[in-house]
């Protein structure tokens, strides 16, 4: 048997040895330089206009219409999103699903593609015949505003569903199943069991999919193009500008684009919201 | 009444495998197993929480094996109670009245009234969170009790309480048959719970019913060897030879101990003998006991407050006594010492060698 | 005290409510018409190519050039990612940050932004003089491949981080706990039992990393731009051919991304990887 | 030597808050308290696990209050085992040795020395997850022990077995400061656990250390009434009056009934007089036993193998007894009928009537 080990602290005063300090110095000093580069690399850009030019490009009519487009579409989108979602997200949270992994997929996807992908499959299958059809019997989508909703909508439902679902996730089932018991069926069950509770969790994801939906550019521009005065969002209006020279215009927007998005995903977080792709 | 024919369920781990039994009006009924014994898939089958694979589930006579949970007038407390944390303690109870369209005023009068019975009627203003575990299990039974139902299925209602409310709860639990006209299904994994409240007690494991009764015949006269060792009977020990003599039955557990018995039916051999070790008599001097012989103490391991005494006979048959620190204390009995060991015929119960019953 | 309720079901045969029915049904053709939408308009993109014609597209010099390119670069990428993630990935899943929500926060933002803004935030970081001092002295990055790598990294950063703290967040604290006792500094807890009981999960998180890292666009559109055989990576040729008319090789090219992606979420799943943004 | 000197330490919703304490070399001591007491705090503090917010911890006479766990020598095995799902069980034993650098033959050889003397040598190439609880416990002890520390650190090492591998795992515990001259330090909430085990045992409450002593100590002698509740010493019994005698002090507690202690230094009123409810002693018949007196029969509660009876004096002080089953029925007492009871002078002690000792 040894002997306990004798640690040449013999004063008492032992130093955290040198290794743990070091150790603990190398992560941190990484997770501080990537703040560092994150933080300030996106925080850097709210120097680079100054006030008074950053107030003349908002009250531009350019940027006032982009602003108005953005806020119309992005609604519709999280709208629509939320209808779809959140019974997407209740049936995956609560039921075994065949094929389970397959499925996971292809609702994951959109958020793994690059967008760019979405609005060319958008816009391929709106030449397909029963694209065509829909065009012309139901409604127009291809370069008009409805388009620019749907071109928002597909790679974000992904987002919507996932932070839903984490919402329905955390409800126990059984609150589900003792108000069955008491005399819920599945349908009362839900209305005044699983979504009262769920209810956190399903505002964060709302305000997550609506600053993630504030975002989306390759798809738009690929299936409602880059068209001044009709498809400008403010991602598509940023571009625009950066492309042309005007280079505050675009800097201004996109100020208020950072700006919107790290006060949502701030909320989301307070809210203690989630969203899991797994 | 609540019917169950030759049910099976598998769920995962757990499955029931054929259990058959039936649960009389009013009854304080207990599935007692150990853990993973599928007893918690069973209550769950029978508030319609899961579909069957196979067999039935009869209410009062009806077949209820495919109707949902909302219609089988059951109420399940699951273990941790899942109070709705959205709704105050009133409006907890008032859930199952709301649904069934009760009136306000009636409503009121109701939830009144259980939580009275159940001593919480101060507390229906607060929110579930607030309350300590001995309130959180009341305001589930008020909830459960309060529409009236025809059964009252608790899973593990103690296991979450310390112990000082879990023995005040046991012995409400005990009383809610008669104060409310229910009939309890009562899970559980410590038999010593079992014995507290249970009318009848039903041992299941792996996944079937293995015994059935009173406590008292699953505590003092286990059908296998599982039972006996579940019960914590410690002394089980191998019969050598049995014969039915004229007033008793003489059982031998090696040539120089035979025991006399009461005169009963006798098992076929292979047999056990069973004896609990608090039913073991110790004594410094022989004395007029039936079945008293000699051994020599083996160990003395102190409890708590009972002190275990093994001792081996002359021929080598092991036996625990379990007796209190005080009658240690007269006897202080030491490993090598001598004593004599009585075993009352009355504590004394034949059993066939076997770990389960047949099927 | 109420009667058992009846059911109207007296011969035993009682059929499953018509309201749980319909509650199910409607969920799930919800998640239904989601698959529909998403997995068919994405996956019917391989029927606008005929298989001679895919073969040939890809086959061209500009094709392989971009494949080539990607290949590297976003390898290039993920390592970095590697470099930086686990390290931080590990520090934020074992310490109490300060300021928590505020980390979190900053290292997702690139997960929830538009791509195009973080290129933009580059470009003007690069024509500061911090910036101007790197291009020069250090390393080019602006309109070359370095500048693809950093544009790739940048918004994927984030992923990796996410990913790999699942997978340490998966690994008990008491197992380094343990190993401590026995004799390990925090650096052997480290290599000995954490690294190896989260390897699969950092597996997975590559996979994501790598896959997520394929579908960089408009961070590279803006930061590299698209100059032919120079920034043409994947999805660059992708919008470059999708603009100037090559539908036929754009849509190729799509098709590699899309199977690509698929894959990988694919693999990502069976792993068992999590990314979870919380 | 482990010595705790006013030790703090804050952590989430647990804290430790001053304790004081000197576990000797190879005693084997126990930290007994409630859920949430704060034990399991304290003993990762003395492994180093977490910064302590003040006091100091010596390790053999030496501060280690900053060293960090790996200079410690102790070894710690968690209520889960925690084993090293990656690596074998020969790898896992062989973890802390392979770290101090030992070569292969002499790792080979002392694994499995320290494996033969636990049972697993067996098993040694296994993987953890293929394992029983109870061999699962022994691999983590082996895994400790291989490094000969200064102390085993077990926390709640048999809560997740089941009962029947717990009594022997107990027995096997008990043996190592002797088998491999260790100190150990066991967390347990449970104090049948505790007396079964410890040499001397500790009593933690809200953070703060309550009582420290030998099981007996803690088990018959309580120093407030916290103690006592916690032990389930069933009655505890306000003094009325307290005097010394000749020979013997005399306790009142009412107008009626006056009991004989043996002459001890009394505590000053307010007192409380307890005695353990497995030592009162009932009787049909009036005996020549000291404190004897008659009571009436208000409860008879079976819980398993023991009976309980609860009586009440002529003076209105309620007693309970706890007696076995065997006895239970020789008397066969029915609630409203009249009992001789006696409680004997060493069971009986009295302790200042206050919650906590004071700071």
């Amino acid at each position: 048997m040894e002997q306990p080990v004798s640690t040449g602290a013999k004063d008492g005063q032992a130093p955290l040895p040198i290794g743990n300090l070091v150790f603990k110095l190398v992560t941190n000093l990484f997770l501080l330089l990537l703040l560092v580069l994150l933080g300030g690399v996106l925080g850097a850009m709210v120097f680079y206009v100054r006030w008074d030019e950053f107030v003349a490009s908002i009250l531009d009519p350019e940027s006032l219409f982009a602003l108005k487009l953005t806020a119309i579409c992005v609604t519709a989108s999280t709208a629509l999103c939320l209808v779809v979602g959140i019974p997407v997200a209740y049936a995956l949270s609560r039921q075994q699903v065949p094929l389970g992994i397959v499925v996971d997929t292809i609702i994951d996807l959109p958020l793994v593609l690059p967008q760019l992908i979405a609005g060319i499959a958008l816009l391929m299958f709106f030449q397909t015949s029963l694209g065509v059809w829909i065009e012309t019997h139901i409604m127009g989508f291809v370069y008009r505003t409805p388009g620019i909703v749907l071109a928002i909508f597909f790679p974000t439902v992904s987002l919507a569903v996932r932070s839903m679902k984490a919402a329905f996730d955390g409800v126990d089932r059984r609150y589900e199943q003792v108000a069955r018991t008491l005399g819920c069926t599945e349908t009362q069950a839900f209305w005044k069991v699983s979504l009262p509770l769920a209810r956190t969790g399903l505002v964060a994801g709302t305000v997550l999919t609506w600053a993630y939906s504030l975002g989306a550019f390759g798809s738009i521009l690929m299936f409602a193009g880059a068209t001044r005065y009709k498809t400008t969002v403010v991602p598509i209006a940023i571009f625009l500008n950066m492309t042309t020279g005007k280079i505050t215009a675009g800097l201004s927007l996109t100020i208020v684009l950072l700006a919107l998005a790290v006060i949502s995903l701030f909320a989301f977080k307070r809210l203690g919201g989630r969203a899991t792709i797994a | 009444m609540i019917r169950i024919c030759g049910l099976h369920k598998r769920l995962g781990d757990f499955a029931v495998r054929g259990v058959s039994l039936t649960i009389a009006e009013k009854e304080y009924f207990v599935l007692l197993g150990p853990t993973g014994a599928g007893k918690t898939v069973l209550l769950e089958c029978v508030a319609g929480l899961h579909p069957v694979d196979s067999g039935e589930v009869l209410i009062n006579g009806q077949r209820a094996t495919f109707l949902p949970p909302e219609r089988r007038n059951l109420s399940y407390v699951p273990q941790d109670y899942v109070l709705f944390p959205h709704l105050s303690v009133f409006e907890n109870i008032a859930f199952g009245l709301r649904l069934r369209r009760w009136r306000g005023a009636d409503i009121e009068r109701r939830v009144h009234e259980v939580a009275k019975m159940l001593g919480i009627d101060h507390l229906l203003a607060r929110h579930p969170a607030t309350l300590s575990g001995g309130e959180q299990q009341r305001t589930a039974l008020a909830r459960a009790l309060v529409t009236g139902p025809t059964a009252l299925l608790l899973d593990e209602p103690l296991s979450a309480l310390d112990e000082n409310t879990r023995v005040q709860i046991a012995a409400e639990l005990r009383s809610l048959p008669e104060k409310f006209g229910t009939t309890v299904v009562h899970v559980c994994h410590s038999f010593e719970e079992a014995l507290r409240v249970a009318d009848r007690v039903a041992v299941i494991h792996q996944g079937k019913l293995v015994q059935i009764g009173t406590p008292d015949d699953i505590f003092m006269r286990p059908n296998c060897r599982f039972i006996a060792e579940f019960m914590r009977v410690k002394n089980i020990l191998p019969v050598f030879s049995l014969e039915t003599g004229e007033s008793v039955a003489r059982c031998s557990l090696d040539s120089s101990l035979t025991l006399d018995l009461p005169l009963k039916p006798l098992p076929d051999l292979p047999a056990l003998l069973t004896v609990r070790p608090e039913n073991v008599i110790l004594e410094r001097e022989p004395s007029s006991r039936v079945n008293s012989f000699r051994a020599t103490v083996a160990e003395v391991s102190p409890l708590g407050s009972s002190v275990e005494i093994r001792v081996t006979t002359a021929g080598g048959v092991g036996i625990a006594a379990l007796i209190t620190r005080q009658v240690d204390k007269q006897l202080s009995l030491r490993p090598g010492e001598e004593v004599w060991v009585s075993l009352p015929q009355d504590a004394l119960h034949l059993l066939p060698d076997r770990d389960l019953p047949e099927e």
